[in-house]
C-alpha cells in the first residue's frame, strides 16, 4: 500500500442527509479521478476510500477512526451537518489527521486538525444582510431558521448585527421551526402581516434543507412575490433546487460563495468535467462542491510543497497556500484555518439557476469567532507558531482547551 | 381611445419616473416618429452585457428609445425569455429544444432562427429584483386604464401606500369617470387616505369614518400612523377607533384563517394516515412501509409529468388513478410476498415492513438519485381565493382539503356498503372462522392491503403539491400517520377523519402563542395524556369484545 | 356423503388423529363422540380445512374434499359450527350473519328469514355486536349463521354447551327437522347422552384418535359407554 | 423445560462464558498481541465491541418488557438517550476551563449562545456518584411517572406502543431546541476525561469496554433472575392474559410498572457506558426510528430469549458495520432484506434455531 | 391452608355476599334490572337462568369487571366490592372460573396452577417466591385432582376444551378463595366428568361459599340445595330445586317440556 495515497470520503449516502451528500462524495471522486490523471501526488497514485457514516452522527466518529486507524487515509473530506463534524473531531484531533469541511457553519470553532472551507458567518450572512439593507432598502427582518444550531447561532449574530446598524427590536422577528417543517401556513401569513405594516421587509432564511419547498410554496399561493418580501437564504443551493418546481421562487435570493452560474473559465470546465464524469448534461454544481475543490487543490499543493503527506506537516505547509477558486479569484488559506472567498448574492431563476445580482468587491477572510457574540469577540486563532492557537483570547492572553 | 386616455394620464404630473417610461411608450404608440434608433442600438448593447449593471442600463436605454420593438423587449424581458447568444451577441428566445441544444429566433429581427449545439452557449438576460419591480410598476400603471376592473383595483391599491396631494387630484378625476361600483369605492378610500394625511380636522374625520370598513394594510397603516402622530385629539380619538374596530375584524378573520388553516393541515394528516387505517386499523397489520407507499404516489406523479410535460393542468388528474395503482399494485405484492406469512404475528409485520421500508427508500435512491424531484404546480391549484385582504385561502389547501373528504367518502362507502368491508373484518377477526364461512380470506388480504395501500399512494399525490418529493418523504409521515389512527381509535375510519381534524386545529391555534416546535411537542404531550384518559383512542372499539 | 379414510394429523410432534375412517350417510345424522381430548374437534377442524393434515383423503358427494381450499368447502356445502362458537366479536349479529351469504350457490342477497324464525333472539339483537352476546346466544347465532350458507352437510361442534334447556330441546327439533325435513345431513360432536340419543341416527366413537366403534344409534350400548365414554 | 427455571440453565452458563472469554481474549489480544500481527485487535475495534455490547444491554431491556411481559415500547431509545444525556452532562462538566472559551463552569455552546450561568438541572453533575445516579433516576423516574399514568388507565398494546413513540418524538424535538440547555442538535462532544482519566487513552478504552461486558453480564443475571422467578411468570401471564391475571389477584399495574422502571433505567446504564465510547450524544438518539430499530434487533435475536436478544443486537450491528464498509451503495439494501428474511423465515429469531438444534439433538 | 382472606371480612352474620338493587345496562339495554342477591357462608347455590339473564354479568359485577350504574355489593358486612379493582376483590377472597376457559395459554399446567395458588402478589414477594415441598405437594395433588397429572408440563393452550375446564378449576383451587364463582363449569364434559366436578363442588361448599353458574339441568339437581332463577336481569324464582322444577314461570322461560 506504499504506492498509494489514500484519501478518505466521509460522506452519509444513506439517510436523511444523503441527499445533499452524496454529491460531494462523487465530487471527491472525480477531483481524486482527475488528479491521478495528472500523475497523483507526490508521483503516487491517489486512492480514495469512501465509507458510509449513514446520517448517523456517532457513526462519523466511529467510521473517521477507521478511516484513520483501520485505512490509514492521509485526509478525510467530509461531513455536512455541524454535529457530524463536532462528532469527528475529537477522533482527528486525537489522530492527529486532516479534515476538510466544505459547508457553511455557524463559526465558533477553529481545531488544528480542521480546514473550513466553507463559508464562516462573516462570508454569508453578513454580507447578505447588508446587500438586503443597502441596495434593497430593506427596514424589517424576519430571521427565520430550523431550530438548531447553525440558524440559532447565525440568526444570533446577525440579531446582533442589525441592532449595532440602528435596527429596532420590534422590526425583527424570529421563528424556528422543527426540521422537516412542512406546514408553513401560519408562520407565512405572520410573516405576511409583519411585511404589511409599510416598512420594506426581507426575510434571511436558515431553514434547513427539505423544509424550504413547502416554505417558498406556501409564498408563492398566499401571494407574497420577491419584490414585496424577498427571501433571502444561506442553504438553498442549485442542487437544492433541482429538486423544486422553481416558478414560486423566481427573484428569491441567496448567498453564497459560488454560483454554478458564473461566468469564468475554470467554472466551465469544471462543470464540463463534472457533467461527463457523473453522465448527466442536467446535472448542477454547488457551493459545497466548490469548497472541496478548494480546499482538495489546497491539500495537494501543500502535500506538494511539504514533500510528505504527514498530517502534522501538512497542517503548517497548506497556511497560505493560494489556489484558484471557480469565481475567477484566488482562495487563501488562512492562519485561522478557514479561507478567503468573494461573497455573492443570486437571484433565483425559473431555470434553477442562481443569477448573481451583487458580489463583494474582493474576497472575505473567514472569520472562525464572530465578532458580534460577546462571547468571542475576544477570540481569536492563528495556528502559526508561536501562538498556534485555535482560541486564543486577547483579553487574558490565554489559549484555552487544547490537547497540544 | 387607450391612447386618448394614457395622454390625459400622463398630464397629470407624477413624480415616479416609471410614468415616464409609460409616456414614452404611450408615445410610441401613438406616434410614427422614429427618432431613436442610436438609442435603441445602444441598449441592445447593453443587453448583451454580461454583468448586471448593463443590463439595468439597457433597460433604462431602452425605456427612453421609442423604437416599436422595445415594449416587445422589455415584455419578453420581464418574462424571462429573453436570451443571448454568447458568441453571436444576438438577443433571442427560444423556440423548441433541440438535441442537446436549441432552435432559437432572433428578437429583434422576427422571423430568423438559429441553431445552438449546447445549452451553455447561449445565456438568459438577467433581471433581478429591483428591475422587476419597475417593470411590474410600469404595468400597473397602464392598467389603471385597463379594461378588466380586477386590474384595475388592483393598480389602485398599489397606490395606496403613496397617495400625496398629487395622487388625491389623480383619484378624483379618475373616480368621475369610473363606472364599476367597487373601484369607484377603492379610489374614495385612496382620497379618503390621502385627507387623512393632509386634510383639515373635519376631513381627516370624514375620512376616518370612510375608512374603517376597509381591511386594507395600508389603510390600517394610515390610520396607525394618524393615532401615532395627529395633533389633534378628536382625529386621534376616532382613528383609535376605527382602528379598534379593525382590529376586531381582523381578529375574526384571524380566527377562521387559524380555523383554515387546522383544517388544512388536518386533512394533509388524515389523508396520510387513512391508508393505514385500513391496513393497520382494520386488517391489523403495522405496516412501516406505509410511509413509502405515499412516497411512491408522490414519484408516480413525477414521473406522469415527465410524460406529459405539456400538460402540468390535467397531470394530477392522470397521476391520482396511476398513483393508486402504482402503490396498490407493490401493496399487493408486500401482501403476497411477506405479509400474508405474518397473520397472526401482528408484531412480526411491524419488522418485516420496516425492512421493506429501507428497502423502498433505497431502491427509490437508487432509481431516482437521492436528490429531490421537481413536482410542479398546476396554475389551478397555485395562488389564493382572496376573500378579503386580510383572509383569503390558498387554491391548494382548498383543494387537498376537498380530495381528503371524497376520498375519505369513497372509502368509508368502500368499507361500510361493499361486502368487501365486511370480510375484511371478518377476516382480521378471526381468520379460520371466516374461511370456514366461504370467505376467500387471501383474496380479501391481498385486495384490502392493495386498497389501503393505493390511497397511500394517493395521498402522495397530494403530498407532492405541497412539499418535496425525495426519498425521505414517507419518513416524516410515519409517525404521524400511526399517532392519527391511533388517537382516532385502532378500527374506526370516523375516528382517523376527525383526529386527523383536530390535531391538525389544535396545532395551528397553538403554533401563534407557543412557536411550531413546542406546539409539537404540546400536542404529543396532549395525546399522550389523552390516551391516558381514553385508552382505546377518541372512537374506541367497546364491548365485551374488545376488552380481550 | 361424507367418508373419510386414513387420516393422519399432526399437532407439532404429536400424533393426534391415527389413521382415521369416518363414514357419514347422506341424509343422516351421525354423532360423534369421545372423551374429552380425544380428538374430535380435530377431526372437524381437518374436514374443514383448517388444519394441515399428515395424509388421508376425504370424498365428499363424489368430490375430493383434501383437494379444495377451506373457502371452497364452504361453498361446497357444509356449514360449520365450531366449538367455542367463534363468532366475529364485534361485527354485529347481522354482519355475522351476512358473512356467509357469499358462499351460496344461489347468490341470494338477504339473509334467509327462517333463520330468525328458528333463532328469534337473533332478531332481537340483530345490531348488537356478537361479542357482546351471552354464550347461548353466540351459540345460537353460530348456528344460525353455518345455516346461511344454506349447506348440504352441517358440522356441529357440541352445539348444545351452554344453551338453556329449552332452547337445547329447540336446537334438537331443529336438527332433527332439518335432517328430517329437508334432508340435511348433520355431523354431530356430542356429549350429552339423552341429546344424542334424541336426534342421531348413527353414532361413531373415538378414542385417542381412531374410531373405535360405529353404528345404528340403538346400537349404542351400555358397554361401550361405560368403555370409552366414562373416566 | 424445568430448565427454564433455573437461574443458570445451561444456555445462561454458555452465554456467561462465552461473553467472558470473549471479554479476556479481545484483552489480551490488544494488549498482548503486537501490532502489525493479524491477531492483533485494534482499540478501534474493541470500542466498537464496546458500543455493541452497550447496544446488547439496551437489547436485553427491551426483551424483559416486550418479550416476557408483552409490552412493546417503541421509546426505548429515549430512555438510553436520557442515559446518555446523564453521562454526556458528567463528561461536559468534566472538561472545566478547558473548553474553547475557557470557561471554568459554563460549557462551551452555553458561552457563544450568551448565557450567563448554569441551569439548574446542571448542578451536581460535577460529581460522578451524582451523574451516575442521574443515569438511573432519570429514565426511571420518566419511565414512573409514564408507566404510572398508562398502566393504571390500562392503555395496552398498540395504543401503549405509540404513546411511547410520542414520548421519545417530544423528547427528540425538546432536545433539539437550544433552549433546552443541552446543546440542541449538536448535543454534547468533545468530552477530555472520565473520573480524571483521558478517554484518549488505550487504558480506558479497555476498562469501558470490559465494564460494558460486565454491565451486560450483570444485566443478563438480573434479567434471568427476574425471567425464572414468579414474578417473571407473572410477567408472562400478563402476556398471554392481562385480565385474568388480574383474576387471580395480581396488580398488573405495579407489576408492568417495576419492571417498566427497571428496564429503562437498564437502558439508562447502557446509554451512560455507550455515550463515553462513541464521544457523543446528541438528539438524534431519540429518533423515533431508533426506538423501532432496536426492537428489530430483538425481533432478530429470538424474542423471550435474553441471549437472543444479545445476539440479534451484536448480530445487526456488525451488519451494519459491515455493510456500511463493503457496499457502502446498497447496504440499506442487504439490511431491509435481512429484516425481512429473518421474519419470514426465523420467526422465533436467531435463537429459535438454536432451540431447534437443540431440539433435534 | 389459610384461606387469603381478607382481615376485614367480617362475616359475623353468616352472610357472605350482598347484592342488592343493582341495575347496569350496555347502550340501553337493561342486563341487570334492580337484582338482589344472598348468599350464606358455606353454601352452594346454583344460578340457572335463559342464555341472556345476566348471569355472567352478574359475576362480573361481583369480580369487578363490570360496576353496575347502581346498586350495592358486599363482601361480608364491610367490604364494598364496587371500590374495589379485580385484583383486590380477587385477594379479598373471591375467585371465579370463567364461562369460556381462559388460562395462560403459553405456560404449563403446573405454571397455571403455580401462578394462582394463594400466596403474596406484590411485586417484591413474587420477586423473591421459591416454592417449598409443601406447595409443590399441594399442586401435584391439585393436577391429580384434574386428572392433568400426565400434562403437568405440557403447554396449556395445547389442552383441549374439556381439560382447559379442568385446568381453570384447578387454578380456582389453588386459589383456595372463600367464594367461588363458577361460570357453566361441565359445558363441555362428559357425564361421568360431570359427576366428578359435582362431587367436587359439593366437597368445597361448607369452607367456602360458592355459585354455581349451569345449564345442565342432571347436573343443578345433583349438587343443588338452593336455586335462584335469573330473567332479564332480576331474580324470578328462588327456591329448592324442586319448587323451581316446578314453577310455571320457569318452565315456560327456562325449562321447557
Ligand atoms: N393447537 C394444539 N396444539 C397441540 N395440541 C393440541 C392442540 N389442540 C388440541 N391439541 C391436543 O389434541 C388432542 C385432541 O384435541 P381436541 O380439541 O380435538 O379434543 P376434543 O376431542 O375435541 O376434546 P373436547 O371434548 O374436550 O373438546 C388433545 O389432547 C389436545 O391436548
Ligand atoms: N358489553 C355489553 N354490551 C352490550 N350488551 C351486553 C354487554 N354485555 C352483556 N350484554 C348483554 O347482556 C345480556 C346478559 O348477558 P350475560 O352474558 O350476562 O348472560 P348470561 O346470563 O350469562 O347468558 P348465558 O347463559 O347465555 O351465558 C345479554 O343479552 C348480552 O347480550
Ligand atoms: N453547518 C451546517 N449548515 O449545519
Ligand atoms: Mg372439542
Ligand atoms: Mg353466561
Amino acid at each position: 500500500a506504499d504506492d498509494t495515497i489514500k484519501v478518505g470520503i466521509l460522506h452519509s449516502l444513506s439517510g436523511t442527509m444523503a441527499i445533499s451528500e452524496t454529491t460531494l462524495k462523487d465530487t471527491m471522486l472525480m477531483l481524486i479521478e482527475e488528479q491521478n490523471a495528472k500523475g497523483g501526488v507526490l508521483g503516487k497514485k491517489l486512492e480514495p476510500v469512501v465509507v458510509d457514516p449513514a446520517s448517523n452522527w456517532p457513526l462519523f466518529a466511529e467510521k473517521g477512526r477507521e478511516l484513520i486507524d483501520k485505512e490509514d487515509v492521509s485526509a478525510i473530506f467530509g461531513c455536512w451537518t455541524s454535529v457530524s463534524r463536532k462528532s469527528v473531531l475529537p477522533v482527528v484531533e486525537e489522530l492527529n489527521s486532516l479534515l476538510f469541511y466544505p459547508v457553511q457553519y455557524e463559526g465558533e470553532e477553529s481545531s488544528k486538525n480542521v480546514f473550513y472551507t466553507g463559508a464562516a458567518p462573516n462570508q454569508q450572512a453578513i454580507p447578505a444582510v447588508d446587500y438586503l439593507m443597502n441596495d434593497l432598502g430593506v427596514k424589517r427582518w424576519v430571521l427565520a431558521g430550523t431550530d438548531y444550531v447553525y440558524p440559532r447561532t447565525t440568526n444570533k449574530i446577525l440579531e446582533a448585527y442589525l441592532k449595532s446598524k440602528g435596527v429596532k427590536e420590534e422590526d425583527i422577528m424570529i421563528n424556528y421551526t422543527p426540521f422537516g417543517h412542512s406546514d408553513w401556513q401560519s408562520i407565512v401569513s405572520d410573516v405576511k402581516k409583519f411585511g404589511s405594516a409599510g416598512k420594506k421587509t426581507a426575510v434571511v432564511s436558515t431553514i434547513n434543507g427539505d423544509a424550504n419547498v413547502p416554505f417558498y410554496k406556501e409564498l408563492g399561493n398566499q401571494g407574497i412575490s420577491s419584490e414585496q418580501i424577498p427571501v433571502v437564504a444561506f442553504s438553498v443551493g442549485e442542487e437544492e433546487l433541482s429538486g423544486i418546481d422553481t416558478k414560486p421562487l423566481v427573484g428569491h435570493l441567496a448567498a453564497w460563495n459560488y454560483f454554478m452560474s458564473v461566468e469564468e473559465e475554470s467554472n466551465e470546465e469544471f462543470i464540463d468535467s463534472w457533467q461527463s464524469y457523473i453522465k448527466n448534461q442536467d446535472r448542477v454544481t454547488n457551493d459545497p462542491m466548490e469548497a472541496h475543490y478548494i480546499g482538495f487543490n489546497m491539500w495537494v499543493e501543500a502535500v506538494e510543497k511539504a514533500g510528505t503527506t504527514d498530517p502534522s506537516v501538512v497542517q503548517d505547509a497548506i497556511i497560505g497556500v493560494a489556489v484558484p477558486n471557480l469565481t475567477g479569484g484566488i482562495s487563501t488559506m488562512l492562519p485561522n484555518h478557514h479561507v478567503t472567498k468573494p461573497v455573492l448574492i443570486g437571484e433565483i431563476q425559473d431555470d434553477g439557476q442562481f443569477q448573481v445580482v451583487w458580489q463583494t468587491t474582493g474576497n472575505v477572510a473567514g472569520d472562525a469567532w464572530s465578532d458580534f457574540l460577546p462571547g468571542s469577540k475576544d477570540i481569536i486563532s492563528d495556528w502559526r507558531a508561536p501562538l498556534s492557537c485555535g482560541n486564543y483570547n486577547v483579553k487574558t492572553a490565554k489559549c484555552s482547551g487544547q490537547n497540544f | 381611445m387607450f391612447c386618448l386616455r394614457t395622454h390625459d394620464l400622463a398630464k397629470c404630473r407624477s413624480k415616479f419616473n416609471f410614468i415616464n417610461i409609460v409616456i414614452l411608450l404611450a408615445g410610441i404608440m401613438c406616434s410614427s416618429a422614429v427618432w431613436s434608433d442610436v438609442l435603441f442600438d445602444q441598449s441592445i448593447d447593453k443587453l448583451l452585457g454580461k454583468n448586471f449593471k448593463s443590463v439595468t442600463q439597457g433597460v433604462e436605454l431602452l425605456a427612453q428609445s421609442d423604437d416599436e420593438r422595445a415594449e416587445q423587449v422589455l415584455q419578453i424581458l420581464l418574462a424571462g425569455d429573453l436570451y443571448r447568444l454568447k458568441k453571436e451577441k444576438r438577443l433571442v428566445t427560444i423556440k423548441e429544444e433541440k438535441g442537446k441544444g436549441y432552435l432559437v429566433t432572433d428578437v429583434l429581427e422576427s422571423g430568423k432562427i438559429y441553431e445552438v449545439s449546447s445549452k451553455r452557449k447561449i445565456k438568459r438576460v438577467a433581471i433581478n429584483n429591483k428591475l422587476r419591480t419597475k417593470i411590474k410598476a410600469a404595468i400597473a400603471q397602464i392598467q389603471l386604464t385597463d379594461k378588466d376592473p380586477g386590474k384595475r383595483s388592483a393598480a389602485v391599491i398599489s397606490l395606496f401606500d403613496v397617495v400625496d396631494d398629487n395622487q388625491i387630484v389623480l383619484f378624483e378625476k379618475m373616480y368621475e369617470q369610473e363606472k364599476n361600483e367597487k373601484v369607484r369605492s377603492l379610489i374614495a378610500s385612496g382620497i379618503a387616505i390621502g385627507n387623512l394625511k393632509t386634510g383639515s380636522v373635519v376631513e381627516k374625520i370624514a375620512a376616518i369614518k370612510k375608512l374603517e370598513d376597509s381591511l386594507e394594510p395600508s389603510v390600517r397603516n394610515a390610520l396607525q400612523a394618524t393615532v401615532d402622530s395627529d395633533n389633534d385629539k378628536s382625529v386621534v380619538a376616532a382613528a383609535t377607533k376605527a382602528l379598534g374596530k379593525i382590529d376586531q375584524k381582523i381578529d375574526n378573520y384571524a380566527l377562521m384563517e387559524t380555523l383554515f388553516f387546522g383544517l388544512s393541515l388536518g386533512s394533509v394528516l388524515v389523508l396520510a394516515a387513512i391508508g393505514l387505517a385500513i391496513t393497520f386499523g382494520v386488517m391489523g397489520v403495522i405496516n412501516m412501509a406505509h410511509g413509502e407507499l405515499i412516497m411512491l404516489g408522490a414519484y408516480t406523479t413525477y414521473v406522469i409529468q415527465l410524460i406529459m410535460p405539456n400538460n402540468i393542468g390535467a397531470s394530477l388528474f392522470v397521476a391520482v388513478p396511476a398513483a393508486f395503482l402504482v402503490s396498490g399494485l407493490v401493496g399487493v405484492a408486500i401482501e403476497r410476498g411477506v405479509i400474508r406469512h405474518l397473520y397472526g404475528r401482528p408484531l412480526e409485520t411491524l419488522l418485516a415492513t420496516f425492512g421493506l421500508s429501507l428497502i423502498l427508500q433505497q431502491a427509490v435512491r437508487t432509481v431516482f438519485s437521492p436528490l429531490n424531484r421537481s413536482v410542479e404546480t398546476p396554475d389551478w391549484m397555485s395562488g389564493a381565493l382572496e376573500i378579503n385582504p386580510v383572509f383569503s385561502i390558498t387554491y391548494n389547501r382548498l383543494y387537498i382539503i376537498i380530495f381528503c373528504l371524497i376520498v375519505f367518502a369513497m372509502l368509508f362507502f368502500v368499507l361500510k356498503k361493499t361486502t368487501l368491508g365486511l370480510k375484511v373484518r371478518a377476516v382480521s377477526q378471526n381468520r379460520a372462522m371466516a374461511r370456514a364461512m366461504g370467505v376467500r380470506s387471501e383474496w380479501v388480504d391481498a385486495l384490502t392491503f392493495g386498497l389501503g395501500s393505493g390511497v397511500a399512494g394517493v395521498a402522495g399525490v397530494a403530498l407532492s403539491q405541497l412539499t418535496n418529493v425525495g426519498p425521505n418523504l414517507g419518513q416524516a409521515y410515519i409517525i404521524d400517520s400511526f399517532m392519527v389512527v391511533v388517537f382516532g381509535g385502532v378500527g374506526n375510519l370516523w375516528g382517523t377523519l376527525v383526529a386527523g381534524m383536530s390535531l391538525g386545529v389544535a396545532n395551528k391555534v397553538l403554533e401563534p402563542v407557543s412557536g411550531a416546535v413546542l406546539a409539537k411537542i404540546l400536542v404529543l404531550i396532549f395525546i399522550i395524556l389523552f390516551i391516558q384518559k381514553k385508552p382505546r383512542g377518541l372512537f374506541p372499539q367497546k364491548g365485551r369484545g374488545a376488552e380481550g | 356423503m361424507l367418508t373419510i379414510e386414513n387420516l393422519n394429523q399432526f399437532y407439532g410432534e404429536s400424533h393426534t388423529l391415527w389413521d382415521l375412517n369416518l363414514h357419514v350417510e347422506e341424509g343422516k345424522c351421525t354423532v360423534l363422540m369421545g372423551r374429552n381430548g380425544v380428538g374430535k374437534t380435530t377431526l372437524l377442524s381437518c374436514i374443514m380445512g383448517l388444519l394441515p393434515i399428515k395424509s388421508g383423503s376425504a370424498q365428499f358427494m363424489g368430490q375430493s374434499l383434501f383437494d379444495h381450499s377451506a373457502e371452497k368447502r364452504a361453498s361446497m356445502g357444509i356449514g360449520y359450527v365450531p366449538q367455542g362458537r367463534q363468532i366475529f366479536p364485534a361485527m354485529t349479529v347481522e354482519e355475522n350473519l351476512q358473512i356467509g351469504l357469499s358462499a351460496r350457490q344461489d347468490k341470494l342477497k338477504k339473509i334467509p328469514d327462517y333463520i330468525y324464525e328458528l333463532f328469534p333472539v337473533l332478531k332481537e339483537m340483530i345490531n348488537r355486536r356478537g361479542g357482546d352476546l351471552s354464550g347461548g346466544q353466540q351459540q345460537q347465532l353460530a348456528i344460525g349463521r353455518a345455516l346461511v350458507v344454506d349447506p348440504k352437510l352441517l358440522i356441529l361442534d357440541e352445539p348444545t354447551e351452554g344453551i338453556q334447556p329449552n332452547v337445547v330441546q329447540e336446537i334438537g327439533d331443529i336438527i332433527c327437522k332439518l335432517n328430517r325435513e329437508t334432508g340435511l345431513t348433520v355431523l354431530l360432536v356430542e356429549q350429552k347422552l339423552p341429546f344424542a340419543r334424541k336426534v342421531a341416527d348413527n353414532f361413531c366413537i373415538m378414542e385417542r384418535g381412531k374410531n373405535v366403534a360405529t353404528g345404528d344409534i340403538s346400537e349404542l350400548s351400555e358397554e361401550l359407554i361405560k368403555e370409552y365414554l366414562t373416566v | 423445560m424445568h430448565s427454564d427455571k433455573q437461574l443458570f440453565d445451561r444456555k445462561s452458563q454458555l452465554f456467561l462464558l462465552v461473553l467472558a472469554i470473549v471479554t479476556v481474549a479481545v484483552l489480551a489480544l490488544n494488549i498482548l498481541v503486537p501490532e502489525g500481527n493479524p491477531l492483533h485487535i485494534s482499540t478501534y475495534t474493541v470500542t466498537l465491541l464496546g458500543k455493541y455490547l452497550t447496544f446488547a444491554l439496551l437489547a436485553i431491556a427491551v426483551d424483559l418488557i416486550w418479550g416476557y411481559m408483552g409490552i412493546l415500547s417503541l421509546g426505548h431509545g429515549a430512555f438510553f438517550a436520557l442515559g446518555g444525556y446523564a453521562m454526556g452532562m458528567y463528561l461536559m462538566r468534566q472538561i472545566g476551563d478547558r473548553g474553547v472559551y475557557g470557561d471554568p463552569i459554563l460549557p462551551d455552546f452555553m458561552v457563544f449562545l450568551d448565557w450567563k450561568e448554569l441551569p439548574w438541572f446542571w448542578h451536581g453533575f460535577d460529581m460522578f456518584w451524582f451523574a451516575m445516579l442521574m443515569v438511573v433516576l432519570v429514565p426511571g423516574i420518566l419511565a414512573f411517572i409514564f408507566g404510572w399514568l398508562a398502566f393504571r388507565s390500562r392503555v395496552t398494546g398498540v395504543y401503549l406502543s405509540i404513546i411511547t413513540q410520542a414520548m421519545t418524538y417530544a423528547l427528540m424535538l425538546a432536545f433539539y431546541r437550544n433552549e433546552m440547555g443541552f446543546g440542541g442538535n449538536n448535543g454534547l462532544t468533545d468530552f477530555k476525561d472520565i473520573l480524571g482519566f483521558s478517554l484518549q487513552e488505550n487504558s480506558t478504552r479497555l476498562t469501558l469496554f470490559v465494564l460494558s461486558a460486565l454491565f451486560l453480564a450483570l444485566g443478563y443475571i438480573a434479567c434471568r433472575y427476574i425471567v425464572t422467578s414468579k414474578l417473571g411468570r407473572v410477567c408472562m401471564a400478563i402476556r398471554d392474559a392481562e385480565d385474568r391475571t388480574r383474576f387471580i389477584g395480581y396488580r398488573v399495574d405495579k407489576v408492568k410498572l417495576w419492571v417498566f422502571v427497571f428496564s429503562a433505567a437498564l437502558a439508562g446504564i447502557a446509554g451512560a457506558l455507550y455515550v463515553p465510547q462513541v464521544g457523543i450524544i446528541n438528539p438524534n438518539e431519540f429518533s423515533p426510528l431508533n426506538s423501532i430499530e432496536l426492537v428489530v434487533w430483538v425481533a432478530i435475536g429470538g424474542r423471550a430469549t435474553l441471549y437472543g436478544a444479545v445476539i440479534g443486537a451484536i448480530a445487526v450491528n456488525y451488519a451494519k458495520s459491515y455493510f456500511t464498509v463493503a457496499m457502502p451503495e446498497v447496504w440499506l439494501f442487504a439490511l431491509g432484506g435481512l429484516f425481512v428474511l429473518g421474519t419470514l423465515y426465523l420467526p422465533k429469531g436467531i435463537a429459535g434455531i438454536m432451540k431447534r438444534k437443540e431440539a433435534v439433538a | 391452608m389459610v384461606p387469603q382472606a381478607d382481615s376485614r371480612l367480617d362475616i359475623k352474620n353468616g352472610c357472605m355476599l350482598y347484592v342488592e338493587d343493582v341495575s347496569v345496562s350496555f347502550d340501553g339495554f337493561k342486563a341487570i334490572n334492580n337484582l338482589n342477591l344472598y348468599i350464606d357462608e358455606g353454601e352452594l347455590r346454583c344460578i340457572i337462568g335463559p342464555n341472556g339473564a345476566g348471569k355472567t354479568t352478574m359475576m362480573d359485577i361481583i369480580t369487578g369487571k363490570t360496576k353496575p350504574d347502581t346498586g350495592s355489593a358486599y363482601f361480608g358486612q364491610k367490604i364494598n366490592l364496587l371500590e374495589m379493582s379485580e385484583p383486590e376483590i380477587a385477594q379479598a377472597g373471591i375467585g371465579r372460573k370463567f364461562q369460556k376457559p381462559t388460562v395462560f395459554e403459553e405456560q404449563s399446567v403446573f405454571d397455571n396452577l403455580e401462578l394462582a395458588m394463594a400466596g403474596p402478589r406484590g411485586v417484591l414477594p413474587t420477586l423473591f417466591s421459591k416454592l417449598n415441598g409443601e406447595q409443590r405437594d399441594h399442586i401435584e395433588q391439585v393436577m391429580v385432582q384434574i386428572g392433568l397429572q400426565d400434562h403437568s408440563m405440557a403447554r396449556s393452550g395445547a389442552l383441549s376444551h374439556g381439560q382447559k375446564q379442568w385446568l381453570e378449576i384447578g387454578m380456582l383451587l389453588m386459589q383456595n378463595p372463600k367464594l367461588l364463582l363458577v361460570d357453566e363449569p361441565v359445558a363441555g364434559m362428559t357425564h361421568q366428568e360431570m359427576d366428578r366436578t359435582a362431587e367436587l363442588l359439593t366437597s368445597l361448599a361448607g369452607k367456602h361459599s360458592v355459585i354455581v353458574v349451569e345449564h345442565d339441568m342432571d347436573f343443578v339437581r345433583s349438587i343443588a340445595k338452593k336455586v335462584t332463577v335469573l330473567h332479564q336481569g332480576s331474580v324470578l324464582a328462588e327456591g329448592s330445586m324442586d319448587q323451581i322444577q316446578s314453577n310455571p314461570r320457569v318452565k315456560e322461560v327456562y325449562l321447557g317440556e
